[in-house]
This record gives structure tokens, C-alpha cells and sequence, in this order.
């Protein structure tokens, strides 16, 4: 097998075992047990052992597996849609903003919708930030407009337009029956019906984002798990300056 | 005996700084009521149901009040003028205004007497209602095995009631003592509680009394199999506490999350709306006999747990000022506290001991809800597995009236079946484990646990302090709770706060203040 | 979708979700996490989502995963192959023996090969037995030869044989390497060269043993994790009982 | 501080019976050498290797020697004697028996003087090469931070050895203090080490000297870059314990498995064979400052972890006894101790706690090997995770040496490699979280976890001393050990044991005895 083509590791390579749980609605005894064993057997498992189940009564029984998968991925085929450009401190962006825009970049973040985490888009936005890196409020390049939770989706347009933003950040972190890609699809078809889709940088974030979702969806930009204050500034600060110069 | 030495003159000085806090708006309370207030008279008189549109009557009828300016009477006044005029009941006169146009303030007033002779026998049949659910708890709390101390209490959010009944009774038979129904997000915000079953929620499921009735059902079905009270809980919380808080009421709910500042400082609700609707929620639950538990753990999710301790123990001590002035007994204040320490801190146990134990010390009797660790869940569920072991660890420990199971997959997606029952298997493991374990240990001299937890009580007494001489509206809108600004008249909600006439009239208030001896 | 075909429940009825873990020998960056999720929809997942990935260094990265499986099963259609015989007490079976053989049943146990987990044996063949229930020593009706740990397939049959066994009791706790299979095979293999298959009950046992693999290795039966020597006493003297019959 | 408060004379009474059992073997160790001693000295001197069939050349040469019943003099003076007489170097000697038919025993005996001279440049080149290998290993302690305390051991066990070195530094890197190689199945049963490196194990790896050389510098690798020394481990143990003691100083291992009565009582080894093989081995492991580690491990996981307790405590102290008699130091005696109990018992995490806290008491300056939970490991990994963070816990509290971390899969596999990093991951997280918690804890008076540790002592001592009246081997033969019987001349491995002649030598007994003032 190729370098590149992968498969799981328990203990030696290649051996493509993994570990699966997951519930049936079936009785816990041998039926049950041999239920979810042909179960993983006809998802493409080979080698499915159900180590344990418990009875979480009302019909319902919980198992523990581990089975080994004939799949492999070749990763020299996969290739990630990240944000290219490079991080810069919150110096650093300031100085190139100073340097390459010459002016205050506006940005309006808000919480969309029906979803009240403001937790996400505070560490991007506020003054204190996010583990010890600040937020944009901080930064002398950056004007920033936090509008908090729960804000409609036409209010925050209402607002970019009003203040002429560069960038609209938008916080998702309510995914349950996918209500994330109905709110982040809405905000992109108003926008694009009021025409203000191309005046400004659509960017996107949440635990459930990624990059990739977020081109999918329409938007400039998506971030995730993790992301701080300089991922964002730095992309909204390059990604400006680059269009400056095509303009 | 694990027993902090705790300084009791800061504990008196806190509690004297809270009582002056609350005791402060006794203007307010006397003064002014709100269209949620109403409502629920109007639900407690017994109209129910909602328009094809999904507008409850009760909101019709106060709707219909306020725009005729006639709702500082109070809506009860106007709806039994209306029956006694009419011959009809509550019901039939909120339908008549519903879809006949019937305008109540065209009907001219009987006297006092008469509207008290009309109003009396509805108040008295559902106070007896809610009194025989009360005693039929009670009952089955004798009858049934004892509640165990921590009560093993889990949510089911599938925003589907049928699917929540499914899952509440798995979890019932599992080992639940109590199940909480959490709500579709944003209902706080909803100046009006969704009528029927209802299968389509985010996040959790709609509070509705039909939901509320479904549920009781089902879970007083297992209870009656296993021998075992299962207690039921929702949200009385929001825009719409006092309704709710009635609601449950009547279906036999048995805890109410109901907190006196959550709707200002998480929701952005007006203060004097909250502070107006938690005042009538709160004696409703006192009525019913219903444990209110509060929400301390929303502190812990946005600020540091250690940094904020204090602002735990300050809204703690808030709360069960503002529960006194309800009639609220210690017994039935299931304060609140959460396990929100950084799990890379260095002896975040012991950090979390402290405060644990602080919270048991100063509130012996009330049933403390225990929140899991949310902030610091992650999406590696074997790590999120083992802090909700620790937290199961403490509440064992330091013996807490409520766990309120941590899940592992906290950060991913709202409880899944499995992930219930894990987390009930993991509170009965360690739970037995360490049974008995605090009758084996005392606090080592000068410990850190015990300095850790006079430094949060002083932290808070400080801060308790310092809002009383500021007053609690001024102290909100600075920012000095939970680092978010409140004012005094922003936030949803303030155009339903009325100021009362002085022939205003809420009898059930008035019946239940009685009762209750305030 | 009929009532009989069923999928994984997480919190909505055929919803389909599953919780899966594996190792990738990738590094932990976004590339590992695409070649995480590729893997998973290779493997025919819908929905998967990657919600944690730790570094396990020298290449490799773990991962936890959530995802849909379109896959069903029809319980209708599954037939288990189970032990069929009730399962009676030490008392019951003592009785059966008197009345149905009339004679006492001899058994030979061990853990064969290099096999050294006797708890598993001891546990169905001691005095003491497990879990509050007898083993098989106790019972009046049977003679019970425990002969340990690690015995050779040759001293199994031999001694078998020198005391005219009504049946062999092999356990096989260890199972790295599929070596369980390769020795209870080895076992079956040199009892029919010696012509001793048919002259005696084949049971096995042991954490990863079900009745259905036993049948497939040409054991007369074989039994799992939770076994008690009632089990095995029961249908051991059943089966007696019945060929005695047929005789 | 949790401190217990032990009955010290109970712990006299039970030493002293400890010494009493061991120091009736004088005429053993006087009187006896066996096969394994013998290869051992032969491979001291310097022979290695192995025939095609893989019969090693320390094997052929004490086969020889036995079959020309030469051995009671011990195989140095034979190998020494066709050094001098043929000009040939040891590892030449034993070729030529290997492959040249040379018959050592035919070749008349030099001098005692001219023997000497040739065996002594040889001795003191091994052990000077031991010494500087223990030399190297404390420099790098002293260059390196310090082991905590417990430290992290886990286990690779794939079969292969370069898969093995590939998990081993993964979890070293990972914070890993101490990798073990596990053998693989029955190596306790084979009467020769195994030579070269190897792929093919089950259960486990071979321990062969290349096996040793290869985990040993993919290990000080990552030492080095990390700044943080990875001790390394295998088992000297079963039928050739002396010999993989002294493969280990050889190539520097750190720590040994090395128990007194495990051969005898868990893999039917000769109770003399066993006795005599232990006290060579331990000298091996004293002098090459080699921590041993004891397994008590394995009497709970055959035998109830509470009824049994006090086997535990009494092996640990006959384990002391001799090691005492083969000049290991207290602060080398990793004596042994499992969380084998019951979680569905009752406080069982106060039982755990009572009985590591003894093993702390008596044996204070032990870096005590605690072992995980492996009986009540099920096929269920989330609840194994949970035991294992409560024996994490439990481990950290009484700070024990060595953590031998379990594994979620324990009942399922051998460690897979995310198995190891989730362990560790465990154990990091709970030793960071209650690392400190042990000095704001104290025991409540009469406390049951006190009571518990005396009651154990107490069975310990009656055990002990009823053994010290009937003798060890008598004892055994009961079966008053681990509920299985031994019999002095049972068991495997008999034939390997030889009565001394008067002129039995082994150079390197002598030497060592001298340094560690035996
Ligand atoms: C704190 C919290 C709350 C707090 C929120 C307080 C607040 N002011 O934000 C409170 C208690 C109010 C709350 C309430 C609810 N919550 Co909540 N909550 C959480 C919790 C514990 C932590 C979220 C958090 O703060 N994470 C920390 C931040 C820093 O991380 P983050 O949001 O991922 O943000 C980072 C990145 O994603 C990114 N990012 C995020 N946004 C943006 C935007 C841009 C532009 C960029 C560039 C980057 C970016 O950068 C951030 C920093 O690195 C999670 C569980 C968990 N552990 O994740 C549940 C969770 C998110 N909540 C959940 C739910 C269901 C609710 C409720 C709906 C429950 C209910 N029915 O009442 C309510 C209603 C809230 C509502 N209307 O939306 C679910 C969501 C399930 C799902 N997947 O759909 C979760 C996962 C819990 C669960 N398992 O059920 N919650
Ligand atoms: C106890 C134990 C030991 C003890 C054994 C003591 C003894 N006298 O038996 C000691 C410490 C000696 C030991 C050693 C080793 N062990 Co071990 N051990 C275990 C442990 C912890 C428990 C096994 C046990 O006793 N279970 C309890 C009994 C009652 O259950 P049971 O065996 O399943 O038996 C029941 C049923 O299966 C059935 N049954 C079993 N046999 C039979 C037979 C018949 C005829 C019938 C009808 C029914 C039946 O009935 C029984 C009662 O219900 C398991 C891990 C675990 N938690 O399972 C590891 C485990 C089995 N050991 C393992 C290994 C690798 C080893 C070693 C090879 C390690 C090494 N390299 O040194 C050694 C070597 C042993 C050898 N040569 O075989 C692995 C096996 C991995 C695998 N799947 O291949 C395990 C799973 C641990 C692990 N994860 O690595 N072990
Ligand atoms: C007191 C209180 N009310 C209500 C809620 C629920 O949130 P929502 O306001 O969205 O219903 C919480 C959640 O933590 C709470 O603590
Ligand atoms: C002291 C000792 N030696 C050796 C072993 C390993 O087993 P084996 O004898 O199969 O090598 C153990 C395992 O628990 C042990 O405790």
C-alpha cells in the first residue's frame, strides 16, 4: 500500500480498527447483540465485536463496538480549503492596516437569530478577548461594532449599511436540526437581495463552522473551534488590502 | 465531617447587605404589575386555549385591556364584570373577545362585591385544585422511597414532546430522580406561552401546559412502577415566569428554574419587568409547594469561575432574599452553583471543594442545584466523561440536593439517549463509591479550602455591600453584575410593566400573600 | 420504513447517529481532520463531523467523531443461533441426571495452550464458582476434572480419554491474533485425527467465545461473558439426555 | 494530611514474622545454584548469541555441563578453565561447544589462583560496565527534572518490537514516565531467553537483550528532547529471572517486575527454583541500582480485593524481607498494589482509600507500584475510564511511586494507541487536580478508612506469623497462599535446581555480595 493511502491504527499499522457506539431500538440480549453486529457488518465493517450493551429500557439498548474498516483515504488527494493568509499580531496588524489601507477598518458582529451564545463572537470582539489574546475592540486599526445576541438578520444588515462596515461577522454555535445553515443562508440571500452581498467581507464562525462550510454557504470566510482575535484580523486586513490594489 | 470554620459575621453582614438589596423595592412590588401578571390571573381564573395564530387567549384578553388603558384595574376585575354581566364563564368571555369582538371595558362595572362574589368561587377552585396537587406530591413522597441526596437530575431537549417522553422515562428507569424539560430556545423572549403539544422546538421543547400534563403523565407512570417519585421540572423564567410558574402549578410540576435576576442580566428582560414577575412566579411556586432552583451557573459560563466566584455567592444570597419575600421556605430555595472550574488549573478539586462547601454552609437547608461543567466540555468526550466524574465526586461529597448530570457530549449536540444513560451510570459509580467518604475526613488546619472559601464570602459580602449602598438598578446598569450593562428602563418587556391603579385587583395574590403569611 | 427495519437512534428515531473513535496516522491539522471526515464518508457516513482530534505524536492523531449511517438492519430477518436448552439449578439438574442418565457426568476442563486465565474456568468448574453460583464440583451428577491453566491440547485429549469423558470444557481468554481461534481449531483438528470428536461434548468458553463462532469451529457449543455453570450443567445434561434417546 | 494512625506494634509483630519466614532459607541460598544462575554467569562473562534453532549459547553451555554433571561447581570455572587452557575468549568457548563438539569438562582443571586470574579482568569489565550504565542513568536523573510523584507507567504490548518502540515514544512524549515492555504469554514458562530482536509475541513482547537495546535508545531519544528521563521496564521473572536481570543492567533498564513467590504462585514454578532464582536476580537489580516492582497485584485479580486485602500486605512484606536479604535499598523496593475492588460495593472508594494508604504507612520510602483496575474492567470503555480516574485519584491522594495507568480497553484488547493517550490524558487531568488536595484533608477520628487499614494489618500479622510457625514451604503447599497449592518438589523447573559442590564459584554472587555488604 502507497505511503499515502491511510487506513486506522490500533496497534499495528494499517489494522483499521476503530471504536463505534451507538443505540438500536432493539431488546439488550443475543437479538439485540446480533442486530448491531450486522449492523457494523453491513456498514462495511469486518471483524464487528460488541463488547458491551446496556439496556436504557423503553425498547432501547446502548453498544460498544470495535470492528475494523476496509476504507482507507488517500491523503495525497485531499486538499483543505483553509484561510491562506498568514497571522499577524495584533501589532503587526495594525501596522499593516496603518500601512496598506491607510484608514480604520469598520467591522458589525453579531449573534444571529434565535441563537444568544455571545461567549464565541465576545472573545473576537471585546476589549478583554479571548486565553490572553485581545479582542478587536483593542486594536487601533479596527472599528468594531459588537451587537450581541439574538440580533435579526436584517437589523445587522440595517447596521453594516448604516456604518459603511467592511466586514460583517456573524456567530453561529445552535446547530441542532442544522438551524446554523437556515440562519447563515437567510443572512446571505438578504444581502445579496439588497444588494450589499460584494460591499462587504461575510464572515462567519462557530464550534460547527469551517472554513469550507462557510465557502459553501456563500460567505468570504468561516472559523472555528479555537479561533482568535488575530486569525480574523489578520485575514479581514490582507484579504482588504489585496482587493485595495486590484480595485 | 468535612465542616468549613467560617466567619460568621461576614455571613451576617452578607445576608443583612442582601436583605437591604431586595428590601428596596417594595415600591415597585406594591406599586406596579405587569401584563404577564395578568395573564396569569386570567389563566388561573381558567381561561386557556389560543387562536388559530397561536395567540393564547389569556394574551388576547390582556392585550384587549391594555390598549382600552383599562389594565391597571387589573385584568381579573374586567373578566368577572364581564362573566357576571354576561352570565359567562372566564373561558366563554375570553373566547367572546377573541372572535366576537366582545370589548370588556364597554361593560359597565358592578360593584366590588358583586365582582368578589364572582370571583371567589374561581379562585377558591383552583386554589384547591393546586393545594390537592400539592398534597397529592406530598403523598406520593411518604408513600414512594426517599429522595436521595444529590437527586440525580437530567435533561431531554429533543424539541419534541413525544420524543422527550420516551427519553424521560429511559432516564426515569435508568436512576433519574428528576427530569427537566429544557425549553425551545429563545421562549424567554416570547411575551406568551405556545399553546398544545408540540413537536418542533430548537434546542429544547416548548413549555406549554399540554406538554407540561403529557409529561407528568408519563413520568407519574414510571414512578408508580418503580416506587420512586419522579420530579418534573421546567423553566418558569422569561417573559412569561408568573404563567408558567401557574401552569405548573396546576399540572404538578415539582421544581421551577425561576431566578430573580437570569431574565435581565442573560436575556436582556427589563429589570422592573423581572423583578415584577418573579415576585408573583415565586409565591405561586410557594403556593404549590414547588422547589424553585436559580441560576448562579449562568456567572460561571461567561466569566471565570474562580475570578467570579464571589458573584455566585452574592446572587445566591439576592435570591434567597427575593424567595423570602415570596414566601419561598429554605427547603424549597434550590439555589444554584456550577462546576465551571478550569480543568487546567492546578487543584481546580480542591478550588471547587471550597466552593461547594461555602455554598452548603451558608444555605444548610435549601436543596443546592449542582450545575455539571459545560464551559470547559470539549468535544473529546472521554475528557468531558471524567470532569463530570469530578463533579459527580464533589456533589457526593459535599453532599448536594440536586446533580444535574453533566453529559459528555456537552459541546456537540443536546443529550442523545446513550449519552443520558452514561451519565447517570457515572453518578451512580462514583456517587456509591464515595457514599459515606465525607463522614471519613475533617479539613486539615489552615487549610486552603477553608481560606478559599472566607475569601469568596468576604469577596461577596464586599460586592453585596457595595450594591446596596449603590441600589441594585444603579449597580446593573455600571455593569457590576456579570460584566453586562442593565438600565432600569431598557431591555425587552418594559411596555409590559403597569403601574396599578389604586383600586387594582389581583385576587389571587391576595389569597395567596394570606396563605402564605406576607 | 416497516417497524422491523432499524436504524441508530441518537435522540430521534432512525436518526441514524453513531459515535465513532480512531487513530489516522496523520498529522493534527486541518488536513487530518479532512482525512478523518473522508474517511468516514468512504465508509458510507453522512454528516460526519470531526469534534475532536488530539496529537498522539510520531505522526498519528486520534479522533472522536459524530455521524450519520444510512445503513438499517431487519431484525425479522436475524436468527440467533442460541443455546436452546433451559437452563435449570444445581438442584434441577442433579435430579434431571438421576432420572434421564442414571450414572454421573464426567467433564475435563482447562485452558488450553498458552492460555493462562483460569478465573473463567474456575468460575464454571470450582466448588466455590461465580457470583454466588455453585460451579460445577458441587453438583452430585457431575465428576468435574479441572486440569488449569496453559495444558497442551495432547494432555486435554489424553486425559480425556483415559477417563472416558462425557465432555471437554476448553477455555480461551486471550484472543491477540485470532490465536483462540488458531488453537480451539488445533484442539477439534487432533480430536478427530484421534477419533474422539464424536465421543464426547466439544464446549467452549470465554470472553470473545459465542455459541455461533463455537458452531463454526465444530464445537458442540460455546458460551460467552456472564456464563454460570447452570448454563453449561444444563445443557450438558440436556444433551445427554436427548442422545441417549436417539440411541 | 490523611495520616493514618496504625498500631505500631501490630507492624513489629508483622516484620518480624516477615524476616523469620525469609531467613529460613539460608540453607537454600547456601546450598543451591540452578541452570538460570548459571547462564546468567555465563552471559556476565560475556556469551551470547543462539543456535539456528534459537537454543541460546548460554543454554548450551549449562546443558553441557549438566549432562556431564559438572554444573555443581558452577559453570565460571568450567568456561574460565577452557579460556586459560585454549587461549580463547568465553563467547568462543561457548561456540565451540555449540558447533565443535568441545567438551569443557574434558579439559583438566588449572589452578583455583590461575582461574581466578582469568574470570577476574572479566568480572570487573561487566561490572564496571553495569556500574557505569547505573551511573549514567543517575546523572541523567539529576540532569533531568524530577520524577513526580506518582510517576506515569504504561504499557506497550503489540508483539513487535518496532511497533512497540513507535507507541512507546508516542506515550512518552505524551507524559509518560515509564514505559513497560509487557512480555509475551508464557516467555514466564520458557527455560531460555529468547534471542534477537523480535516481531512475533502474543499478549506481549519478548523480552531478548535486542529488545532491551532497542526500546532503551528510542527511549533515551526522546528523554533527550524532552529533557524529562523515560524509565524503562520489563519483567525478570518466570523461569529466567536472573538472566533478564542481568540483560536489563546490561542495557540499563530502570525497573524490573521482579517478585519473590510470583513464579511459584501464578505460573507453577518450583517454590526452590523460584527462591533461589529471585535472590541472584535481586542482587543483579540491587547492584545495577534497578527499582524492582512486586506483584501483588495478582492475588486480586484472582481473589476478592476486600476479603483478600491482607494477602496483599503480607506479601509486600516477605517481598521486603527478601529483597532486603539481596541488598535492595528501601527506595528501590517497588513493592505492589492493585484497585481491584468492587465498584458496585459500597464505599468502595473508602476501602481503596484505607488499603493504598497502608501500603504508604508501611512502607514510606517504597515507590509503591498501585496497579489499575483490570478485574471490573468490562467491555464498557466510558465506565473503565471512570474507574480508572478514581483509582487516578486514589493514586495521587496517597502518592504513590508509580501509577500504572489502566487502560478503558482493559477487557478488550491490548492497549491500542489512542488507548494509552486517553489514559494518560486521565491521569494528567486528575493528578493536576487534586495534587495538593492530600494536605487540606485529615481523617475524622475513628474514622472507618482507619479503622479498615488496622483491621487489615491485623489479618496481615496472624497471617504472617502463622506462616513463620509452619514454614513458607508448608504453608504454600496448603495452599495458604492466593487459595492455590504448591508443593516444595512440585511445580516447573525443578530439574534447573542443583545442590553447590564445596568448590561451587560464581564470581560475580561474590562481588556483588562484597559491594552490597551482603
Ligand atoms: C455558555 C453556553 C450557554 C450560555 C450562553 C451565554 C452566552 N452569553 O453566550 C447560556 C447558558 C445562556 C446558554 C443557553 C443555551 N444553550 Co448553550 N451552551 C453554552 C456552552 C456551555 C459553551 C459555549 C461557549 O461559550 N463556548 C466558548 C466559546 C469561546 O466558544 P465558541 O462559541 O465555539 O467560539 C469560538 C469559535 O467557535 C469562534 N467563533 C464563534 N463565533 C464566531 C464568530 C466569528 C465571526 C468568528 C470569526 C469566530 C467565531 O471563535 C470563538 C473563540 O475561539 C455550550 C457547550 C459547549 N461546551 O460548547 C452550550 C451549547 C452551545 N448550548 C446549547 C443549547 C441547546 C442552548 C440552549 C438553546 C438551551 C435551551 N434550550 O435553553 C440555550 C439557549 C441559548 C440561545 N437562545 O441560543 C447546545 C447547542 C446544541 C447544538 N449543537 O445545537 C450546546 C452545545 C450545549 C448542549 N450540548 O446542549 N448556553
Ligand atoms: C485476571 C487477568 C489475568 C491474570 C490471570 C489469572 C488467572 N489465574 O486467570 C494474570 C495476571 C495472570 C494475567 C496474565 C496475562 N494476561 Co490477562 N487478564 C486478566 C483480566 C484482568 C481478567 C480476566 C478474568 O479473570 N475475567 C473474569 C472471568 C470470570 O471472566 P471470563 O474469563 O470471561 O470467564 C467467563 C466467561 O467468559 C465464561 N468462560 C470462560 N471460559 C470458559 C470455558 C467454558 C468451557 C465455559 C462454558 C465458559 C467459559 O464463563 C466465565 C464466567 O462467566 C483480563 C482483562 C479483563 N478485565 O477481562 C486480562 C486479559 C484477558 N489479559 C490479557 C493478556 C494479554 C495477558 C497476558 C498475556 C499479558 C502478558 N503478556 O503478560 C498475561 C499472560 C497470561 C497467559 N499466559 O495467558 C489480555 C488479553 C488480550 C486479548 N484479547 O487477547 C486482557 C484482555 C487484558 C488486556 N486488555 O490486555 N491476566
Ligand atoms: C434561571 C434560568 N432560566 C432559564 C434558563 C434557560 O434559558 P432560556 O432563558 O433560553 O429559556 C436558564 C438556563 O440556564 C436559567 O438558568
Ligand atoms: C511479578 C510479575 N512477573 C511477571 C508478570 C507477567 O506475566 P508472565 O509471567 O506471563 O510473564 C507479572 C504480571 O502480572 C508479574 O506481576
Amino acid at each position: 500500500m502507497s505511503k499515502n493511502i491511510i487506513r486506522p491504527y490500533g496497534d499495528t499499522l494499517n489494522d483499521g480498527k476503530m471504536q463505534l457506539s451507538f443505540t438500536l431500538p432493539v431488546s439488550c440480549d443475543a437479538l439485540g447483540k446480533e442486530a448491531a453486529k450486522r449492523l457494523l457488518l453491513q456498514a462495511g465493517f469486518d471483524e464487528a465485536e460488541i463488547t458491551s450493551m446496556n439496556d436504557l429500557t423503553e425498547g432501547f439498548t446502548h453498544f460498544i463496538a470495535y470492528a475494523v474498516t476496509s476504507t482507507s483515504v488517500d491523503i495525497s488527494k485531499i486538499k483543505v480549503k483553509v484561510v491562506e493568509t498568514p497571522v499577524m499580531t495584533m501589532e503587526e496588524t495594525d501596522a499593516f492596516v496603518a500601512e496598506h489601507l491607510g484608514r480604520k477598518i469598520t467591522v458589525v458582529g453579531a449573534c444571529i437569530e434565535s441563537d444568544a451564545h455571545t461567549v464565541g463572537i465576545d472573545a473576537i470582539m471585546n476589549m478583554k478577548g479571548y486565553n490572553h489574546r485581545y479582542g478587536l475592540e483593542r486594536y487601533h486599526s479596527f472599528n468594531a461594532i459588537n451587537m450581541g445576541a439574538q440580533v435579526s438578520c436584517e437589523d445587522l444588515l440595517a447596521k453594516a449599511r448604516e456604518v459603511n462596515a467592511d466586514a460583517i461577522l456573524v456567530s453561529q454555535v445552535v446547530t441542532q436540526k442544522n438551524i446554523h445553515i437556515k440562519n447563515l443562508t437567510r443572512l446571505i440571500e438578504l444581502a445579496e437581495a439588497e444588494g450589499l452581498r460584494d460591499k462587504m467581507l461575510f464572515i462567519c464562525g462557530g464550534p460547527r463552522i469551517s472554513y469550507e462550510l462557510a465557502i459553501e454557504l456563500g460567505y468570504d470566510a468561516g472559523f472555528g473551534i479555537g479561533t482568535y482575535a488575530t486569525d480574523v484580523a489578520s485575514y479581514i486586513a490582507i484579504t482588504l488590502a489585496k482587493r485595495k490594489v486590484q480595485e | 465531617m468535612l465542616k468549613l470554620d467560617i466567619n460568621q459575621e461576614m455571613v451576617s453582614r452578607a445576608r443583612k447587605a442582601a436583605f437591604q438589596i431586595t428590601n428596596a423595592f417594595s415600591w415597585l412590588f406594591e406599586g406596579y404589575t405587569t401584563v404577564a401578571t395578568e395573564r396569569t390571573v386570567l389563566r388561573l381564573m381558567g381561561i386557556d386555549g389560543a387562536l388559530k395564530d397561536g395567540k393564547p387567549l389569556p394574551n388576547v384578553v390582556v392585550d384587549n385591556l391594555v390598549e382600552n388603558s383599562a389594565i391597571p384595574k387589573g385584568a381579573a376585575i374586567w373578566v368577572a364584570n364581564a362573566m357576571l354581566k354576561k352570565g359567562l364563564t372566564a373561558q366563554q368571555v375570553a373566547e367572546e373577545v377573541a372572535y366576537k369582538g366582545l370589548e370588556l371595558t364597554q361593560i359597565s362595572l358592578a360593584s366590588g362585591e358583586e365582582i368578589l362574589n364572582t370571583l371567589n368561587p374561581l379562585v377558591e377552585k383552583m386554589l384547591d385544585h393546586i393545594t390537592a396537587q400539592k398534597e397529592k406530591r406530598e403523598e406520593l413522597l411518604v408513600e414512594y422511597k426517599q429522595r436521595p441526596k444529590p437527586a440525580i437530575y437530567v435533561i431531554v431537549a429533543t424539541g419534541n414532546i413525544y420524543e422527550d417522553v420516551v427519553q424521560a422515562r429511559a432516564a426515569a428507569r435508568e436512576g433519574a430522580d428528576a427530569i427537566a424539560v429544557i425549553r425551545s430556545t429563545a421562549q424567554s423572549l416570547l411575551d406568551y406561552v405556545p399553546f398544545g403539544a408540540t413537536t418542533v422546538g430548537f434546542g429544547g421543547t416548548f413549555a406549554t401546559q399540554e406538554n407540561f400534563k403529557i409529561m407528568r403523565k408519563a413520568l407519574d407512570e414510571v414512578a408508580q412502577e418503580k416506587g420512586h417519585y419522579i420530579y418534573l421540572t421546567n423553566y418558569a423564567s422569561g417573559l412569561c415566569m408568573p404563567e408558567i410558574a401557574a401552569m405548573g402549578a396546576m399540572e404538578r410540576l415539582d421544581m421551577m428554574l425561576n431566578d430573580a435576576m437570569y431574565g435581565i442580566l442573560f436575556r436582556d428582560i427589563n429589570p422592573k419587568r423581572t423583578l415584577l414577575d418573579q415576585y408573583f412566579a415565586r409565591m405561586i411556586n410557594a403556593y404549590a409547594g414547588i422547589e424553585i432552583q436559580t441560576g448562579e451557573d449562568n456567572y460561571l459560563t461567561t466569566s471565570d469561575a474562580v475570578e467570579k466566584a464571589y458573584t455566585v455567592t452574592a446572587s445566591q444570597l439576592i435570591n434567597e432574599s427575593f424567595a423570602v419575600l415570596s414566601g419561598i421556605k429554605p427547603e424549597k430555595m434550590g439555589l444554584g452553583h456550577a462546576f465551571e472550574i478550569n480543568p487546567e488549573l492546578e487543584n481546580s478539586f480542591s478550588y471547587e471543594l471550597a466552593h461547594a462547601l461555602l455554598t452548603k454552609t451558608l444555605f444548610p437547608d435549601s436543596p443546592v442545584k449542582y450545575m455539571p461543567p459545560t464551559k470547559f466540555a470539549g468535544g473529546n468526550i472521554f475528557k468531558t466523561y471524567l470532569l463530570d466524574a469530578m463533579f459527580n465526586f464533589i456533589g457526593q461529597l459535599t453532599e448536594q440536593g440536586v446533580q444535574l448530570l453533566g453529559m459528555m457530549t456537552e459541546a456537540i449536540h443536546t443529550p442523545h439517549l446513550a449519552d443520558r444513560y452514561l451519565a447517570i451510570e457515572n453518578a451512580q459509580y462514583i456517587f456509591k463509591a464515595v457514599k459515606d467518604l465525607n463522614q471519613n475526613l475533617c479539613l486539615a488546619e489552615d487549610s486552603f479550602i477553608n481560606r478559599r472559601a472566607n475569601e469568596v464570602l468576604a469577596q461577596a459580602t464586599e460586592f453585596l455591600e457595595k450594591v446596596a449602598r449603590e441600589g441594585l438598578f444603579s449597580a446593573m446598569a455600571k455593569g457590576e453584575f456579570a460584566e453586562i450593562k442593565r438600565s432600569e428602563n431598557g431591555g425587552k418587556g418594559l411596555e409590559g410593566v403597569i403601574m396599578k391603579d389604586k383600586d387594582y385587583y389581583n385576587p389571587f395574590m391576595e389569597s395567596m400573600k394570606q396563605e402564605l403569611k406576607l
